[in-house]
């Protein structure tokens, strides 16, 4: 099943539901096939590992990023029947409460949406590259060295 | 042959730079370079970290795949996105 | 623990990530100590068990429907870490593309976001008060008999 | 004692009313009313067919459930919101 997708790349605060509600209505418009649609979204916390987080810093490998999450989505894509698909990703310099990651998923049944969009995200979180570092309210730098569990 | 070899993360720190450029002479590598022979080479460490990431040309692979001449070989510890 | 919850009944269109981030701004604002957001927004189709569907009409038992909804938080709480939930329900007359129902979800971590979610969904589609009536294009009605499985 | 029956969706239609309320002569209703024995009273219906819901007061039961005065009872079919 061909499916659409969106990979898009911030480096500056986004508003994932808002994108989302674009690309819907970009994508989607006239659009009465899809009956479900599942997201995640990834916001920044002030807390780590029992540390107060002060900022972060997502670094990524620009030219393996999108060619990795299309790769992922491919994956998804041969599993799941799927119709779209959004991910955005902020790097740069980030603070608390704001969004790191979007996955959206747009399906027919709401199980392959649900299945879809935990798969990408946990795909995503341990093969997509990007890293983080943190910067403690002690003023200390830190890389975080693995992604929490995610089942 | 001539290697685009990058770093990332806290392995771009320890080693402290991002990039190298490595050109090997044609003697040295007339069989096959692998990417572990690389990291060793551009490095100077003893051998391939366990938890050590490396993609060729933008792709996940493994240390034993072998390179060549124009390869970009991108090491990096685990990630951390999402 | 303590779990904030709002639920929503609504009788006409509703734009759920509207909602979703209206609710996020009115609850949440200066709250940085959740991490994961999941969302699951059903949409009407304009076709179901092979046939082609003009309209849908939602009924439902208003007494029920709110009590049994926080039945469901309640218990989605009980299992999972969870910060807010909001759900809206549409009901009366519905045509395609319109949101039948979103359930957003907020917790620390995403592996609680993501199962809390789809339980809630699951939950709601099983025992929440609802009933689905469709007009085929046909010009025939029909009660929907049972859900479609979610898993 | 006075009971408040409902009937939703499909059941409705069938029925032909949403609606009933139903006043046992307390001599009827000396010992104990079960939902069943309500449904077969209300409906004239033989027995309690097995994909019926229930609630009592709004939350789900089952058909051997007793009854109170003033108990509000619904009856349903499966559910398909969502």
């Amino acid at each position: 099943m061909d499916s659409l997708r969106k990979i898009i790349i911030v480096d500056s605060p986004f508003d994932p539901l808002q994108l989302q509600s674009e690309y819907q209505t970009e994508s989607m418009r006239g659009q009465t096939n899809y009956g479900a649609t599942a997201n995640f979204v990834g916001t920044m916390r002030d807390f780590n590992e029992g540390d107060d987080v002060q900022s972060m810093t997502l670094e990524h490998y620009p030219a393996m990023t999108e060619k990795q999450l299309n790769l992922i989505v491919d994956e998804a894509t041969e599993k799941w029947p799927l119709q779209n698909t959004l991910i955005v990703h902020r790097v740069g310099e980030i603070f608390p409460a704001e969004s790191i990651v979007l996955v959206a998923v747009w399906s027919a049944h709401r199980g392959a949406a649900f299945d879809a969009c935990r798969f990408i995200m946990e795909d995503l979180k341990h093969k997509a590259p990007f890293w983080k570092k943190e910067a403690l309210t002690t003023g200390a730098d830190r890389w975080v060295e693995e992604n929490t569990k995610g089942y | 042959m001539s290697i685009k070899v990058l770093y990332f993360a806290s392995l771009r720190e320890e080693i402290g730079r991002g990039a190298d450029v490595i050109d090997f002479p044609p003697e040295e590598t007339s069989s096959s370079l692998s990417v572990e022979q690389l990291w060793i080479n551009s490095t100077g460490q003893q051998s391939f970290p366990d938890n050590l990431l490396v993609a060729v040309n933008q792709e996940y692979t493994n240390p034993q795949a072998l390179l060549a001449d124009g390869d970009e070989v991108a090491f990096f510890p685990p990630v951390t996105g999402g």
